[in-house]
């Protein structure tokens, strides 16, 4: 059984090869095509448990993988599978498989599922060839992939203006990240002359340290724009466009952390300049604590989860920042669990109440208490709150940080604490109170729930492997640190009375808008007005200086140019023709005049003879 | 050296007589003065012997060459007469400067 | 030089003259069709007797004429277009008043062309000039219209004076050094001298014959004459003098007469000529709306092409040559095509707008006027890539690599007015769907079948030069072209 | 081989054919273009026998050197994919015009003219009949712009070939310069005496200054966009497809190795061209309303990465000119078809005009995404092997200074997925709703070129494999490893 695992190219050719019969036969299948589409993680989580089970049984290295030459001399693309890349599969494999038996309740038989299915295949495929490359060019390969499986997910239900919209700015924001990534890739070519991860890790210490910070800064511009990271986090809000099973696929669970994948995989890079890592962490610490204030103040339950999964990503950062990289895969594995469950959740609540407003919502508990029950564990595993995963994930997470920069260490003690608030304002909105939406909500069928109950099993428990996930990543398991989870825990409480407070909702007919916090909380629910600013000082000057290089400079000077070159010349002409004035003694003239200049030119040659 | 510069004077006559004659028959007479002083030129150096270089072969190749010419020059005067009456037909004037149909 | 007897050169010509005879007398009795085939067989007949003599190496006979290898084959060339001409022109000389005699006027002025490209004496050469120069006006005049009767005059007054600076220059030369016109005498009577009389010589020399190719600054006849004249004589006169003049120009000023002239003096004289022409004809060209007018500017560059050669010396007389066979052949074809069009468009104003249409309504004649408008051009695969390869070829050889350039641009500005008859043609037009029949009512016009079969004969001797060197080299051209 | 210089008689034959047996016929003429055009492809892959697919030269027969000094044919790496490429898109394009019926046999005589114009480009081995071919590609694409273009096709035809003409006058210069300082004319022949050439800074820049209009380069670019928006489809894909890569084609083959020294100080020109070239059409692009010309700006962008590959001057980046334009052979050709689909539906080309196509016409959609995703550079998709190499190489020859091209590659998504969204996404327009999904027919030259996209993306090798012998000895020349 764990032979599959010498296989570990099948985890792309076998999607791959769904995702192309998904699209041409989907039509035939029908609804069947979920079932379909659902052989792809579950090959890819077979191959992660293969491959785990190898490595857990203690073979060292890539215990499996190939490669072949792709691109000239040197630059091969190849696979290996170690333990990183299986635990990656695990969760990627998991996720997306549930989120196919999600998606195939949640998408009603009108929409266009081959499309939908296909692209989700497509997305197993691409992930799984980004965890499984052996070297940076396969990364990059299944890097772009994975986001143009994003942009197609995101603009699914393309009718709608704002989805399509969202899926441009998402591709496009990831896209500069992305040429960080490009550029890095060139610059390891050029030092290194290969782009295998042995390669460029082995040839890592006879560098010199300038070019290893700059490589580690460009494959950290790409990461953060994968993972959404500030300054290039501003795609994934708008993501949320996309169908909500996506979102908890691609935007929550897998390829957001492929950021953090990146940066632990290249951690013989990034590890080796300190300058990096101080960046990182500054990056991450701050976006942990922004995009948590912004995720308090949203109206809409998947822009909460939306700016929650920036600020845990942002912890994730931080967490490498602070060197403990290993950590940060823990709390990704967790992460991806919770987040992955809390978005299915919405799911399940939008698929019900056919809303996203938080205002529509409320009073859920009642008439959906499966839902609820595996809501309250994602929202507390979020919170950290023991004996649940996350309270696990994040403990160690803090304490990295706290024991590599007491600062950031306090930050990330806030931004924890807003989460616990954020989190359960939000569930107090959801499930507490008054149903305030239109119709009947209840429970989905079977493919609603039983993903919900699985995550939420593995949200619960998943803080106890520790050390296996720790085993599997290639480091250790940290013990508790009992300070840290105190204050922690504390908070989180903190954090929670006051978000039940909040999200119990004014009165009717309260003047919500003479408050004083009306201000700052518009200004928080835009994530900071960073939007704006982007709007204002690349998107917009961008459009205008194509507008004007088409209008003024092409078109205005250049083409005029060589059109004007076309009207001289019959200017030219005309003038030249106006000499056959008709008159022969003009022409006669001009005989005479041009053998006087020739006679003239002759002598004037002849001088010195 | 003489010649050369009565020739020359006489073939200039004639190309200002062409380029500011109005009358056609006019400007066919300065066609022939400029051919006739090409030919004086011609008949005046090979009977001078001014000649710089070269030997006489045989008596009478210069004049008989401007023999030929002088009767070229009457052919050249009858094409142009038939092409003056022509015009002189068709557009009831001789004034080469009323001549300006064909231009641009 | 060999010599051989002076009937042995002169035999193409006197073949001809029989037809022209023949000619005279078939008109006198009224049979005008005889009349254009007997010209025509007369210069065919001559066109093969020239093209026997090719195996020849030049000779100078008597003193007076030089034949054999490229110069018989010049030769040959000018009769045979002349002939095709002719027969081409058969159903315009057959509704003409004085058809048969415009046909042996048109063979005279063939004659006198292949006769001025194997002249070696100066009075010759003159008097060679001169018939050619008569027969043209009387070509140009016969189209008997207000506008064919002014530029006949006006072509005469120019060309009179420019006579007359020929033989200004031929009495310096004669007078001053040789005992006789023929270039032999002269060559030795100067002996290498390069005294102010020589080179003034050297210059009214060059003018006249500048006048009879048209180039730039004594060009202005040619616009007028070509466009008033009668197609088909401007099919006759636009390149055949051309061809015959630039080989007598080359043979004149650079290997008979004036070989030891400082090479400079031609280089500006003729180079100034070149560039000037081509700056002239190609702008002025471009500002033309009369199809046969742009044809006369566009020649005027064509000149400007040719004297590129004279300026780079002796070795370039066999690209001229053939650059000036692809012009006269090209020219012949885009008159031609004007007849034939005036025939079955008698409504046709004569600008290349009031072509529109016609490469669809009327596939063949297209077909010409596509071939023959690329090698004006000088495309590759027609005859006219050759010349202006060989030529510019010869300059960038030389060193004057910017003459070429100045050529080749050239060319690209040309292709504004003659792809703008391509444009007329072929582009504009109403639907092609009711054209043809659109057409058709027009019950008087009888096409001009012997104009469109001529111009597509002449195609197609434009596209076999063009293609035949990709296929065997230009070793044949070497060959039959070289002037030694 | 015979079958080399059948590549240049059968598209003639064709020619032929089509005019003997196709006249006056609305059908007739297509199905025997299409006839030779697969026999084309057929002789094509018939060569596979002889190592083409692996860079093999193979010399077409020798004729008499002697009494056919110019016939000299030869296929080798360097043109053996761009002959690859011709040979996709021949059928291609005579089934993108599977609509013309006006003229239908002069539509397909030219076009199997064209397609044997460029054929004679790529396998010409003597100077002389390549620059005979050069020129003749103009002739069918003059008359193919001209007669069946859109509304203002008379002066994109008149600009068209004025302005690639005055291209090739210096190009001709410079080989007359070449050819009469060397006394040869066959290629080889010609470079191995490019020593005693008295100017070769003068002979290069002549020769490139035809390749970079041909490309083209900014600011020779302008006669691009006019030709391909009133181009016919079948016209535009050739274009496209072929006629842009002869610029590129031509700096490898005869710029650069007739002047080695002298290239390599116009490298960083080159580079600057290439690089302005991908951010300004990308610039372009973006700012373009009309789609068939957000396309043919794109080219410009696309065709910045030949430049800056070969201006790296090393196998790599010539390995990248060489992908990126056979990609571009396949994906500008697919837009070009698809965008001349949609033309046919809506007769117009204004992105504003349109939107919710991709509920209207499904399967369109599905191929337009592909065609702008492919466009974009994605992996596994043929754009992006030629720009990463490009930009390797481009970033080990010149460093830093290629940041600005990533700039053009973020636009190049901009300007594509902009493209989607404009005509796909958003609401449906009423005044499209009751047209119809493209058929079977239009389908099938969509699908050829969408397979040959993916099957380059998977595996690039195929390109580089024809292409590595001849590229190193380039690069050998070039002084370059």
């Amino acid at each position: 059984m764990t032979g599959i695992a010498t296989y570990g190219w099948s985890v792309v050719a076998v999607p791959l090869v769904i995702a192309v019969l998904a699209a041409t036969a989907g039509r035939v299948l029908g609804t069947r095509v979920a079932a379909l589409a659902a052989l792809a993680p579950a090959w890819v989580f077979a191959v992660g448990v293969a491959a785990s089970a190898r490595v857990l049984a203690g073979e060292e290295g890539a215990i499996a993988s190939g490669s072949v030459e792709w691109l000239g001399a040197g630059l091969t693309v190849g696979w290996a599978i170690d333990g990183l890349t299986a635990l990656m599969l695990l969760v990627v494999g998991l996720v997306a498989f549930l989120v196919v038996v999600f998606s195939r309740g949640y998408l009603g038989p009108g929409e266009a599922l081959p499309r939908y299915f296909a692209v989700l295949a497509l997305f197993t495929g691409a992930m799984s060839a980004l965890l499984v490359a052996d070297g940076f060019l396969g990364l990059f390969i299944g890097w772009e992939l994975v986001g143009v499986c994003s942009y197609l997910l995101i603009g699914y239900w393309f009718t709608r203006p704002e989805a399509s919209t969202a899926a441009v700015k998402a591709f496009l924001t990831t896209r500069v990240g992305d040429m960080g990534l490009l550029l890095a890739l060139a610059l390891l070519w050029r030092e290194v002359g290969d782009l295998s991860y042995t390669a460029v890790f082995a040839a890592v210490p006879g560098m010199e340290a300038s070019t290893v910070s700059t490589i580690g800064l460009l494959l950290l511009v790409g990461a953060v724009g994968k993972s959404a990271q500030f300054p290039l986090h501003i795609w994934l809000p708008d993501a949320m466009e996309g169908p909500t099973p996506v979102s908890a696929l691609i935007h929550a669970a897998t390829m957001v952390a492929a950021g953090v994948f990146l940066l632990a995989r290249a951690w013989p890079v990034v590890g080796a300049s300190a300058d990096v890592q101080t960046i990182i962490l500054v990056l991450g610490g701050f976006t942990a604590i922004a995009a948590a204030g912004s995720a308090g103040a949203q109206r809409d339950i998947k822009k909460v989860l939306a700016y929650s999964t920036i600020s845990q990503l942002g912890f994730m950062f931080a967490a490498i920042g602070a060197g403990a990289w290993v950590v940060a895969m823990f709390h990704l594995v967790t992460h991806a669990a919770f987040k992955a469950l809390l978005f299915l959740g919405a799911g399940s609540v939008i698929h019900a109440t056919g809303t996203q407003r938080l205002d529509a919502m409320g009073g859920l508990l009642k008439k959906m208490p499966l839902t609820a029950g595996t809501w309250f564990v994602g929202a507390a595993a979020l919170a950290g709150i023991p004996p649940l995963s996350g309270f696990f994930s994040k403990d160690e997470v803090l304490h990295t940080v706290v024991g590599a920069d007491l600062g950031w260490g306090v930050m990330l003690f806030a931004a924890s604490t807003l989460t616990a608030f954020y989190i359960t304002r939000t569930t107090v909105l959801v499930f507490f109170g008054s149903y305030r939406g239109e119709g009947v909500p209840h429970e989905g069928g079977w493919d609603l729930r039983v993903p919900l109950v699985v995550l939420a099993a593995f949200a619960a428990a998943l803080g106890f492997a520790g050390g296996p996930i720790a085993e599997l990543a290639g480091g250790h398991h940290g013990e508790i640190d009992v300070l840290v989870a105190s204050i922690a825990t504390a908070l989180a409480v903190l954090g929670i009375a006051v978000g039940a407070v909040s999200g119990i909702r004014p009165k009717q007919g309260a003047d919500v808008t003479k408050l004083a916090f009306v201000g700052p909380l518009r200004w928080a629910r835009n994530g900071w007005g960073f939007d704006e600013i982007v709007r204002q000082t690349v998107t917009r000057p961008a459009c205008a200086t194509a507008r004007v290089l088409d209008r003024v400079v092409d078109r205005g000077v250049v083409d005029r140019s060589v059109e004007g070159v076309g009207a001289l010349a019959r200017l030219v002409g005309r003038g030249y023709s106006a000499l056959q004035s008709g008159d022969t003694q003009w022409y006669t003239t001009l005989l005479g005049a041009g053998t006087v200049a020739l006679l003239a030119l002759v002598a004037y040659l002849g001088r010195g003879v | 050296m003489n010649l050369l510069v009565v020739a020359m004077l006489l073939f200039s006559v004639g190309l200002y007589g062409v380029l500011t004659r109005r009358d056609l028959v006019a400007v066919l007479a300065s066609i022939e003065v400029m051919l006739g002083s090409a030919t004086l030129l011609l008949v005046g150096l090979g009977a001078t012997g001014e000649m710089i270089a070269g030997t006489q072969v045989g008596g009478g190749t210069v004049e008989a060459t401007g023999v030929m010419i002088i009767v070229l020059a009457a052919a050249e005067a009858a094409i142009g007469l038939a092409l003056v009456v022509a015009v002189a037909r068709r557009f009831r004037t001789t004034r080469i400067d009323e001549l300006t149909g064909v231009k641009g | 030089m060999e010599t051989v007897s002076l009937a042995s050169a002169f035999a193409p010509h006197i073949v001809a003259v029989v037809g022209v005879a023949l000619a005279i007398m078939a008109d006198a009795f009224g049979r005008r069709a005889l009349a254009v085939f007997g010209a025509s067989a007369g210069l065919a007949g001559g066109a093969v007797v020239a093209g026997i003599a090719h195996g020849r190496p030049a000779a100078i006979s008597g003193d007076l004429a030089v034949s054999g290898a490229g110069f018989s084959v010049v030769s040959a060339v000018v009769l045979g277009l002349a002939a095709v001409v002719v027969i081409g022109s058969l159903g315009w000389l057959r509704s003409t008043p004085s058809g048969g005699g415009l046909a042996a006027l048109a063979a005279v002025v063939a004659i006198a062309a292949a006769a001025i490209a194997q002249g070696a004496d100066l009075l010759v050469l003159l008097i060679s000039l001169e018939a050619m120069a008569v027969g043209g006006y009387a070509l140009v005049w016969s189209a008997r219209t207000e506008a064919s009767t002014e530029a006949a005059l006006k072509f005469f007054v120019q060309g009179a004076v420019a006579t007359s600076l020929f033989v200004l220059g031929l009495a310096i030369l004669f007078g001053m050094y040789g005992a006789s016109t023929s270039y032999v005498w002269l060559r030795a009577g100067m002996a290498g001298m390069t005294a102010p009389p020589v080179t003034t010589a050297f210059v009214l020399i060059a003018v006249a014959l500048a006048y009879k190719l048209g180039a730039f600054p004594f060009h202005s006849w040619a616009p007028d004459a070509f466009e008033s004249a009668p197609p088909h004589a401007s099919a006759l006169l636009a390149g055949i003098p051309k061809l015959a003049v630039v080989v007598a120009l080359m043979f004149l000023f650079t290997r008979a007469v004036f070989p030891y002239i400082d090479p400079t003096i031609a280089l500006w004289v003729f180079g100034a000529l070149a560039v000037a022409s081509m700056a002239f004809g190609v702008f002025g060209g471009l500002a033309q709306r009369s199809y046969t007018r742009m044809l006369a500017y566009s020649g005027i560059a064509q000149v400007g092409y040719a004297l590129v050669a004279p300026a780079l010396g002796a070795p370039a007389m066999m690209a001229v040559a053939v650059l000036l066979i692809a012009y006269a052949a090209a020219a012949a074809v885009a008159y031609l095509i004007a007849g034939y069009v005036r025939s079955v468009r008698p409504e046709w104003d004569g600008t290349i707008a009031g072509l529109a249409g016609v490469g669809r309504s009327h596939p063949l004649a297209g077909a010409a006027l596509v071939v023959a408008m690329f090698s004006l051009v000088g495309m590759p695969l027609t005859a006219g890539f050759w010349g202006k390869f060989l030529v510019f070829g010869m300059a960038v050889s030389a060193g004057f690599w910017w003459l070429a350039l100045v050529g080749v641009l050239a060319s690209v500005v040309s292709f504004g007015y003659y792809g703008a008859v391509l444009k007329a043609a072929y582009f504009e037009g109403a639907d092609p769907g009711g054209q043809g029949a659109a057409d058709s009512p027009a019950p008087e016009t009888t096409p001009d079948v012997p104009a469109v079969t001529a111009a597509c004969v002449l195609t197609l001797v434009l596209l076999g030069i063009g293609v035949a060197p990709l296929f065997i080299g230009l070793r044949w051209v070497a060959t039959l072209l070289s002037f030694a | 081989m015979l079958a080399v210089d059948l590549l240049v008689a059968v598209p003639l034959l064709g020619v032929a054919a089509v005019i003997a047996l196709g006249r006056g016929s609305a059908t007739r003429p297509r199905a025997i273009a299409l006839a030779f055009s697969v026999a084309f492809t057929a002789v094509f892959a018939s060569l596979a026998s002889a190592g083409v697919l692996t860079g093999t030269a193979v010399d077409g027969i020798r004729l008499a050197r002697e009494a056919f000094p110019f016939w000299t044919l030869r296929i080798d790496g360097l043109s053996a994919p761009l002959l690859a490429l011709t040979a996709v898109l021949g059928p291609v394009a005579v089934l993108a015009s599977w609509g013309v019926r006006e003229k239908a046999a002069a539509h397909h005589a030219l076009l199997l003219g064209l397609q044997a114009s460029i054929a004679g480009v790529f396998l010409a081995a003597d100077v002389i009949l390549l620059y005979v071919f050069w020129e003749a590609v103009l002739i069918p694409m003059y008359f193919l712009i001209g007669v069946w273009g859109h509304e203002d096709r008379r002066h994109a035809a008149m600009k068209f070939f004025i302005y690639t003409f005055a291209g090739s006058a210096f190009m001709l210069v410079g080989i007359l310069t070449a050819v009469f300082q060397t006394g040869h004319t066959g290629l080889a022949e010609v470079l191995d005496s490019a020593f005693v050439l008295g100017q070769p800074t003068l002979v290069f820049w002549l020769i490139a200054a035809g390749m970079l209009v041909k490309i083209p380069a900014v600011p020779v670019h302008t006669w691009l966009a006019d030709a391909h928006v009133e181009a016919p489809t079948a016209g535009s894909i050739l274009l496209a497809g072929v006629l842009l890569k002869m610029g590129g084609y031509g700096l490898l083959r005869l710029a650069l190795p007739i002047a080695p020294e002298v290239f390599e100080a116009a490298r960083p020109i080159l580079a600057v061209l290439g690089g302005v070239g991908i951010f300004y059409g990308a610039a372009l692009a973006l700012a373009q309303t009309d789609l068939k010309r957000l396309v043919a700006l794109s080219s410009v962008s696309h065709m910045g990465f030949v430049l800056l590959g070969i201006s790296a001057g090393t196998e790599r980046g010539f390995a990248a000119a060489m992908l990126v334009m056979v990609s571009h052979g396949l994906v500008a050709p697919l837009l070009f078809l698809l965008v001349g689909q949609l033309y046919d539906r809506t007769h117009t080309r204004d992105i504003e005009r349109f939107s919710g196509m991709g509920a209207t016409l499904p399967r369109w959609a599905t191929l337009f995404t592909f065609a702008a995703l492919a466009s974009l550079g994605l992996p596994g998709l043929s754009g992006f092997p030629g720009e990463f190499l490009a930009v390797v190489a481009g970033f080990g020859a010149w460093s830093y200074s290629i940041v600005p091209v990533m700039a053009g590659l973020v636009l190049a998504a901009a300007y594509n997925l902009r493209a989607v969204k404009g005509t796909l996404h958003g609401e449906i327009a009423e005044e499209w709703a009751e047209i119809s999904d493209i058929s079977a027919g239009d389908l099938v030259p969509a699908v050829v070129l969408a397979a040959c996209i993916v099957a380059l993306g998977v595996w690039p090798m195929f390109v580089l494999d024809m292409t590595g012998d001849a590229l190193a000895l380039i690069a050998a020349l070039a002084g370059g490893m």
